[in-house]
């Protein structure tokens, strides 16, 4: 408990420490100080429909999140997770537009299960190549990104292209492959409690089985690991894979709940932020779930400064960068002191 | 296809130029993430710092109109970052991949930001002159190579001596044994009265400067111009060229002209070829990369202590 | 320096030095006094401080408090570089080197001579002379990582003296070398000592500190209980002082109950080594149920190759093992751990230990997948209470929940053993196979864990013992197999255990015989 | 409300500092609020992910028109507009239906380039003509048949080679596939690249050859007086002048096509032969009457 109030005193205390440089990178472009932070929580947290675009954008927070720390845990570093969202997203909108007339609506939960083992699959190239080959998995994830954009991209304006649109889309996937919305209105969908289900899940299975204790293992020191009898090479493929997994989910999920369809953009670089919420989150789900929550408001909140004061969107990428840098600076001073 | 035209498809000697051109931005970036590895410290934000260094490059350029300027002046820019990233890394002790992740993060958006505050919003791309070749008398005119190496802008010419240099460096100096060590065991390093921080913020300075002048090359050799994605993915490439490169200049520069060669020949191979859709082409480069390494790499281990803050006392 | 020092000049004093590490008090005003040209002997159990204050010493820990005067001067020494420039070498218990490097630049990292260039070949020279007067030759273009372990010793001692030193530190030397070259070493440390060199010594061989040294201090719980001179005490009193006790003498082991059960069988094998030669060449030997074999051999002749065949790490090129009767030459490591198999590795850090995980958590390492209870779920309750036992039995200095890698180098080797013996104690074939397994530990722990290994015979178990410690091998093991260049040469019953003969079958005589 | 100012929103997926499509959408949005008295306001760089979330807050402070500044908005703008049907939205797409409070602004890049490759074909001398776009979008795809028509058309010998670099922004690939182009002989680029054809330039530069370029957008001829012939303009400032103006007449819904004659238009020509220049003049014009009809292949190249 007192871990826990130290550790929002900490994000209290950078939040406040990035609001000042976020203060004079405002009044520097001649912006609205005070409004812009009244937009910045008001948008994020202050109405329901901000608060369901939230809850929106941590989905895939939240899953790239979990993806990238349940590798880390391993002692891996998935930095493939935006291409195994496509993965995941291509899998869905594939099975989806494949079964265009089948007006089962166990469509949308199959689609699901066919998104996640998409991403599984996308995975397991780095995995096979990790666990027998040795080869580095963080140059494996980072190439296979740009394969799953230009795949995305041939999908999006080749087969599957929606002619009408013009632009970079597939057409939209039967009503019955669609996740129902928890409010049409405010605009939310099902996804976040997938999302945290698979927290809930991820948490389970590293600290109460005996498999994730061998992952736990295996991050901690591979070599001792499989002297005690660990096959690290199989767990060692199984995690990367589940953690493909766990980012094909978001993929999927951003395709049957929000978009309705494959969109080449799909994800605007959630990878990267899922790699920072990780490390935030110390690959900890709960500390994940924390730091993608508090990454999705920073996110929206950031954003809605550009229609509220005029901050150029590059602007906002930079108060993000210093909110981050900030959590950082106060986690080193603070456990200097400790 | 014949196996004749093929053989000259792929040894046209104006590819291989171009391969050379687009190659050295990544051997400079390669070589300055190198330097910072092997020294112990992870930059992932290549891409951003090349970011802002191509917007500070055109923008002086355009400005002053001077090429040493611009790039002197896009090499403090990210000299700058690399200080960043070396407080947070060495000083503070933090994750370096987050670090490195929210650099590229605030350079994506500095670059921008700092083109929009000089440039404004316009429907008028401005642009400069960019870096003439510059044959060098006699070996110019050396059939293949001539045309290939050495018929190049300075920076090539630059980055390709910089590679024996580099690699000289770290294997037959003191310094480089020194470097060496401190991304091996920076606590061995500092039993025998090495100063590891110094010599760490050192590299990060360095690998700094160096991926400042890749960045500069963009617009001052290839585009005479900033767009926003002028780097285009290049930054994660140059990473991708270190691992590639097993941690050594000589292997990084194969890597780096791999790539290259691979990217140039596709659009080589987009006109000849209708029948594979144009995405596919594209994603060779990337496949063709794996592909190798796959070959290639297995056994090689990075610098044992990369990306790990070093802290005299812990244990752990 | 001028002149040399006579031996009762105060080279050195440490005053009242404390260091807490969280919640962990490593030394509390510990201190000591060494004089010029004399070998100081450090002595204590495992976890008592001897490392920390050693490094304090060093620079490379900052004390909370306390203060250190050199010829009779106070000294500040805040970093490594303070110790250097006092002209304090230490030579580390876990080695500070640099694996992928050559011993070379080891040893002359940080002091290269020129700011330039290495120069490589003018400082081999003036390495391989120091080397030679000293007789620490080693390869020195060979890189460490190819070293065995008594080389990798050698250039962690060059690395130290090559800096030119007027206090020379060892942290543990011996622990990796036989009892020939430790001898060497303490010889040469007394020709060192009489030009003038102080050294401190650190030990858990009595005999050694009884037989070489000066002046012994010895610690306890992150004190000096005091300083007594080596030619005026016994084994039985620096024991005491300790520990504050007295220790009992391993019982020899049980005698053998008449039982064929043959648990372990290698057949013939072969493991490839580096370059093509074999590593280990055509072995054969069986261990039965209720027997202790050990295998003798100087460091880097195959033993690490051969164990690691036995337990499955390395793919056996030739022959086969059998475990039980059953074939095994191809199983899973953890298929061979589930019939009984244990393995404690010699090198503990790397092959043993996860360092940031608890200390409940590391017992339960291989354990887990044999422990019943529970099914595939995994319990942190059930894991710290079943580590409460071992914690207590084996004294290990550290609750279930530390982090492994908090704990000094001898409790993290209890928990390697605790473990061990667990899982033996979960298989129908119940082996043993330890390699070096009191390396590193104080005395009561080495008797502790000697009992233990005994005891698993005693229970009609197995064990093969790999060490480079010949007594130990002689009081605990019902055979000797000698291993020389992969093969074994001999194969010896306790009625002909002798030092000597060993020894000589160790360097190969009896080959070139 | 009465006396209250009506707002406007635009929602783009680029920086605005693009000096080429973003540019123009900002520009127009300028021009508009100018024109009409209305309060705009804009988003930037907002990836098709996000243009739900940004849409809806706009709407809900108070927005009434939001345009969606690009066709891959057009998911967006089918799902919120149903929900919102006191929101007019804008989106620039080739759709052909659209719901009762959405315009569409529908780009004919094809017609547009007909006349470019008209222009190719007459200039070429080594008749080998080069098409290079980013992405291979159904836009691209019939402006490319357009062109590969016009050159069949005008100049039969001429042969027309396609690449598409995966990127309308990236110059660098832009730049290796022009070179690739020019290596195979091609002495005319028809682009359809937004800020990748500076690379195209640089090329052309470095080639020493003479080539030249046409572009798209906006007018590129200062940034390489020698190199650009001409450019497809398109006025989105009439565009949305237009159907703006519709929108608060209370016309809620339409279709609006930007072609040749209508908020599209061609940049002087440089660098060909004036009689070319007037042919391609003439054929544009013809195109802008209806006398040239243009189809629109969209869902597969004809180029063989
Ligand atoms: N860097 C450190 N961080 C935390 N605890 C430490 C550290 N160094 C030492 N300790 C703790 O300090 C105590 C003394 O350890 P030290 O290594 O000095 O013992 P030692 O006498 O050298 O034992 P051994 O004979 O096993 O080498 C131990 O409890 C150890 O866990
Ligand atoms: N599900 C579990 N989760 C965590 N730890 C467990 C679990 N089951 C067993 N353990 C740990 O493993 C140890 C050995 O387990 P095991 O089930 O073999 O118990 P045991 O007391 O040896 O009983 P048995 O005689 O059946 O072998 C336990 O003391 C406990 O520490
Ligand atoms: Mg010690
Ligand atoms: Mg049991």
């Amino acid at each position: 408990m007192r871990n826990a109030l130290a550790e929002i005193a900490k994000y209290a205390f950078a939040f406040a420490v990035a609001a000042l440089a976020g203060a004079v990178l405002v009044a520097v472009m001649r912006g609205d100080v005070l409004g812009a932070y009244r937009t910045f929580v008001w948008s994020s947290l202050g109405t329901a429909g901000g608060f369901a675009q939230t809850l929106n954008k941590m989905c895939p927070l939240l899953l790239g999140g979990l993806a990238v720390g349940l590798a880390l845990r391993g002692g891996y570093f998935n930095i493939g997770v935006d291409g195994q969202i496509y993965a995941g997203a291509i899998a869905a909108t594939g099975v989806a537009l494949a079964l265009e007339t089948v007006a089962n609506p166990a469509l949308a939960p199959f689609a699901v299960v066919v998104g996640v083992l998409g991403g599984a699959a996308f995975a397991a190239i780095p995995a096979v190549l990790r666990a027998w080959w040795s080869v580095n998995e963080i140059f494996v994830t980072v190439m296979l990104n740009f394969v799953a954009v230009f795949l995305t991209e041939y999908l999006t304006t080749g087969p599957w292209n929606d002619v009408m649109a013009g632009e970079a889309i597939t057409r939209l996937i039967p009503d019955a492959a669609k996740l129902p919305m928890l409010s049409v209105r405010a605009g939310s969908h099902v996804g976040i409690f997938l999302a945290l289900a698979s927290a809930v899940l991820v948490w389970l299975v590293l600290e109460r089985t005996r498999w994730g204790f061998e992952v736990r293992a295996l991050g901690d020191n591979e070599r001792a690991a499989r002297v005690a009898g660990i096959r690290t090479a199989w767990v060692t493929a199984a995690v990367l894979v589940a953690s493909g997994a766990l980012a094909g989910l978001a993929g999927a999920i951003e395709v049957t709940a929000l978009h309705h369809r494959l969109i080449l953009g799909l994800t605007p670089g959630y990878g990267i932020m899922a790699i920072l919420i990780a490390v935030l989150g110390k690959a900890r789900p709960l500390g994940i779930l924390a730091a993608s929550f508090a990454m999705a408001i920073l996110l929206v909140g950031s954003d809605s400064l550009q229609r509220s004061v005029g901050l150029p969107a590059s602007a906002a990428l930079v108060f993000q960068a210093l909110i981050v840098l900030s959590v950082l600076f106060v986690d080193a001073k603070r456990s200097v002191r400790a | 296809m014949s196996a004749s035209a093929v053989v000259t498809l792929l040894l046209d000697p104006e590819l291989w130029r171009l391969m050379l051109t687009m190659a050295a931005p990544l051997v400079l970036a390669g070589l300055g993430e190198l330097v910072m590895e092997r020294s112990g410290v992870l930059n992932v934000g290549v891409e951003g710092m090349m970011a802002v260094a191509a917007a500070v490059a055109f923008l002086t350029m355009l400005k002053t109109g001077t090429l040493l300027g611009a790039a002197a002046a896009a090499m403090a820019a990210t000299l700058g970052l690399a200080v960043v990233l070396g407080y947070f890394a060495i000083t503070l002790r933090s994750a370096q991949l987050t670090v490195g992740l929210c650099l590229f993060v605030f350079g994506t958006g500095l670059a921008s930001l700092l083109y929009r505050l000089v440039i404004g919003v316009t429907t008028a791309t401005p642009t400069v002159q960019t870096l003439p070749r510059l044959a060098v008398p006699g070996l110019a005119e050396v059939p293949f190579l001539g045309t290939v190496v050495f018929t190049q802008n300075a920076l090539v010419y630059l980055a390709l001596a910089l590679v024996p240099v580099l690699a000289f460096l770290l294997v037959e100096t003191s310094l480089g044994l020194r470097l060496r060590a401190a991304g091996e065991n920076p606590r061995a390093l500092d039993t025998v009265g090495v100063n590891v921080r110094a010599l760490r913020y050192g590299a990060v300075a360095v690998g700094g400067l160096l991926i400042g002048l890749a960045g500069a090359y963009l617009p001052l050799a290839v585009t005479g111009a900033y767009s926003d994605g002028i780097v285009g993915g290049r930054g994660w490439i140059a990473l991708m060229v270190v691992i590639f490169g097993r941690w050594q200049p000589g292997w990084a520069l194969v890597g780096a002209i791999l790539f290259a060669y691979t990217e140039a020949l596709q659009f080589k191979l987009a006109l000849v070829t209708k029948a594979v859709p144009p995405q596919v082409l594209l994603m060779l480069p990337y496949v063709v990369a794996i592909v190798v390494l796959v070959r290639l790499y297995q056994g090689a281990e990075p610098p044992r202590a990369l990306g790990l803050p070093y802290e005299r006392e812990s244990r752990l | 320096m001028s002149g040399p020092p006579t031996r009762s000049t105060e080279r050195l004093r440490l005053e009242a030095i404390s260091k807490r590490f969280g919640a962990t008090i490593a030394l509390a005003e510990a201190g000591f006094e060494v004089r010029a040209g004399e070998i100081h002997a450090l002595l204590g159990e495992n976890g008592a401080g001897k490392t920390t204050l050693m490094n304090v010493l060093s620079g490379l820990y900052h004390a909370d408090a306390g203060r250190i005067w050199l010829d009779g001067r106070p000294a500040e020494i805040a970093e490594p570089r303070d110790a250097i420039r006092h002209r304090i070498g230490m030579v580390h218990q876990h080695f500070e080197l640099i694996p992928p490097l050559t011993a070379l630049e080891n040893v002359i990292i940080g002091q290269e001579g020129s700011t330039l260039l290495l120069r490589r070949e003018r400082q081999a020279r003036g390495v391989a002379a120091l080397a030679a007067r000293f007789g620490f030759e080693v390869d020195l273009r060979a890189p460490v990582a190819a070293l065995g372990l008594a080389d990798q010793q050698k250039v962690e001692i060059l690395k130290a003296i090559f800096r030119g030193v007027d206090i020379l530190i060892l942290d543990e030397p011996t622990t990796v070398l036989t009892p020939q070259e430790a001898d060497a070493l303490l010889r040469t440390l007394r020709t060192m000592a009489s030009e003038g060199l102080s050294v401190v010594f650190i030990s858990h061989k009595i005999h050694e500190v009884l037989g070489h040294c000066d002046r012994a201090t010895v610690m306890r719980a992150g004190r000096s209980v005091g300083t007594v001179d080596a030619s005026a005490t016994t084994e039985q009193a620096l024991v005491e002082m300790m520990i504050g006790e007295r220790v009992a003498r391993t019982a020899a082991p049980a005698e053998r109950e008449v039982d064929d059960t043959v648990l372990l069988r290698v057949d013939d094998v072969t493991v490839a080594g580096r370059g093509g030669l074999p590593a280990v060449s055509h072995a054969r030997f069986s261990i039965g149920r209720g027997e202790v074999v050990g295998l003798a051999g100087v460091d880097g002749n195959g033993q690490r190759e051969l164990v690691e065949a036995i337990v499955g790490l390395r793919r056996v090129t030739g022959g086969r093992v059998e475990l039980g009767g059953r074939n095994v030459t191809t199983t899973a490591v953890g298929d061979r751990l589930a019939q009984g198999l244990a393995y404690i590795p010699e090198d503990r850090l790397g092959d043993g230990a996860l360092p940031s995980m608890s200390v409940a958590e590391n017992l339960f390492l291989g354990v887990h997948r044999l422990a019943r209870g529970g099914g595939l779920t995994y319990r942190p309750a059930a894991i710290r209470a079943g580590a409460a036992a071992p914690v207590r039995d084996y004294a290990i200095r550290g609750t279930a929940t530390t982090p492994l890698g908090m704990l000094s180098g001898g409790n993290i080797q209890k928990v390697l053993i605790a473990r061990a013996l667990a899982v033996a104690g979960h298989g129908d074939t119940p082996l043993v196979v330890a390699h070096n397994p009191t390396r590193g530990l104080d005395v009561r722990t080495t008797e502790f864990v000697r009992r233990c290994l005994v005891d698993v015979s005693r229970r009609r178990g197995g064990v093969f013992l790999v060490s480079s410690d010949l007594d130990e091998l002689m009081q605990l093991a019902h055979r000797i197999l000698v291993l020389f260049r992969g093969a074994i040469v001999a194969d010896l019953p306790s009625t002909a255990f002798d030092a000597y003969e060993i020894g000589r079958l160790m360097t190969g005589a009896a080959a070139r015989a | 409300a009465v006396g209250q100012q009506q707002k406007m929103a635009m929602i783009l997926p680029g920086p605005v500092e693009d000096g080429d499509f973003n540019a123009l959408g900002y520009n127009a949005l300028k021009e508009v609020g100018k024109t009409y008295k209305l309060e705009t306001s804009h988003s930037e760089r907002v990836a098709v992910a996000d243009a739900e979330r940004v849409a809806r807050e706009y709407i809900n402070s108070g927005y009434r028109i939001v345009a969606f500044h690009g066709g891959q908005f057009l998911t967006t703008a089918q799902k919120l507009a149903p929900q919102f049907a006191d929101v007019s939205f804008i989106i620039e797409t080739q759709t052909k239906q659209v719901p009762a409070n959405v315009w569409n602004i529908n780009r004919h890049f094809y017609e547009g380039f007909y006349p470019l490759g008209v222009l190719a074909a007459l200039t070429t001398k080594s008749n080998r003509i080069a098409y290079i776009a980013g992405i291979r979008l159904p836009d691209f795809i019939s402006s490319l048949n357009a062109v590969y028509t016009a050159i069949k058309e005008t100049n039969p010998k001429a042969e027309l080679k396609y690449a598409f670099v995966g990127d309308q922004n990236d110059p660098l690939k832009a730049r290796q596939s022009a070179q690739a182009m020019i290596g195979e002989g091609a002495d005319v680029i028809v682009s359809q690249l937004n800020l990748g054809v500076i690379g195209v330039t640089e090329a052309v530069k470095a080639s020493g050859k003479p080539v030249i370029v046409t572009t798209f957008y906006t007018d590129k001829h200062t940034s390489a007086p020698a190199v650009y012939a001409t450019s497809l303009l398109l006025d989105f400032n009439q565009a949305y002048r237009d159907v703006v103006g519709s929108i608060l007449k209370g016309q809620r819904t339409g279709q609006y096509a930007m072609r040749p004659g209508q908020a599209m238009s061609l940049a002087p020509i440089h660098n060909i032969p004036a009689d070319v220049g007037k042919r391609v003049e003439a054929v544009y014009r013809d195109v802008a009457a209806g006398k040239k009809v243009v189809p629109d292949i969209l869902d597969k190249i004809v180029v063989p």
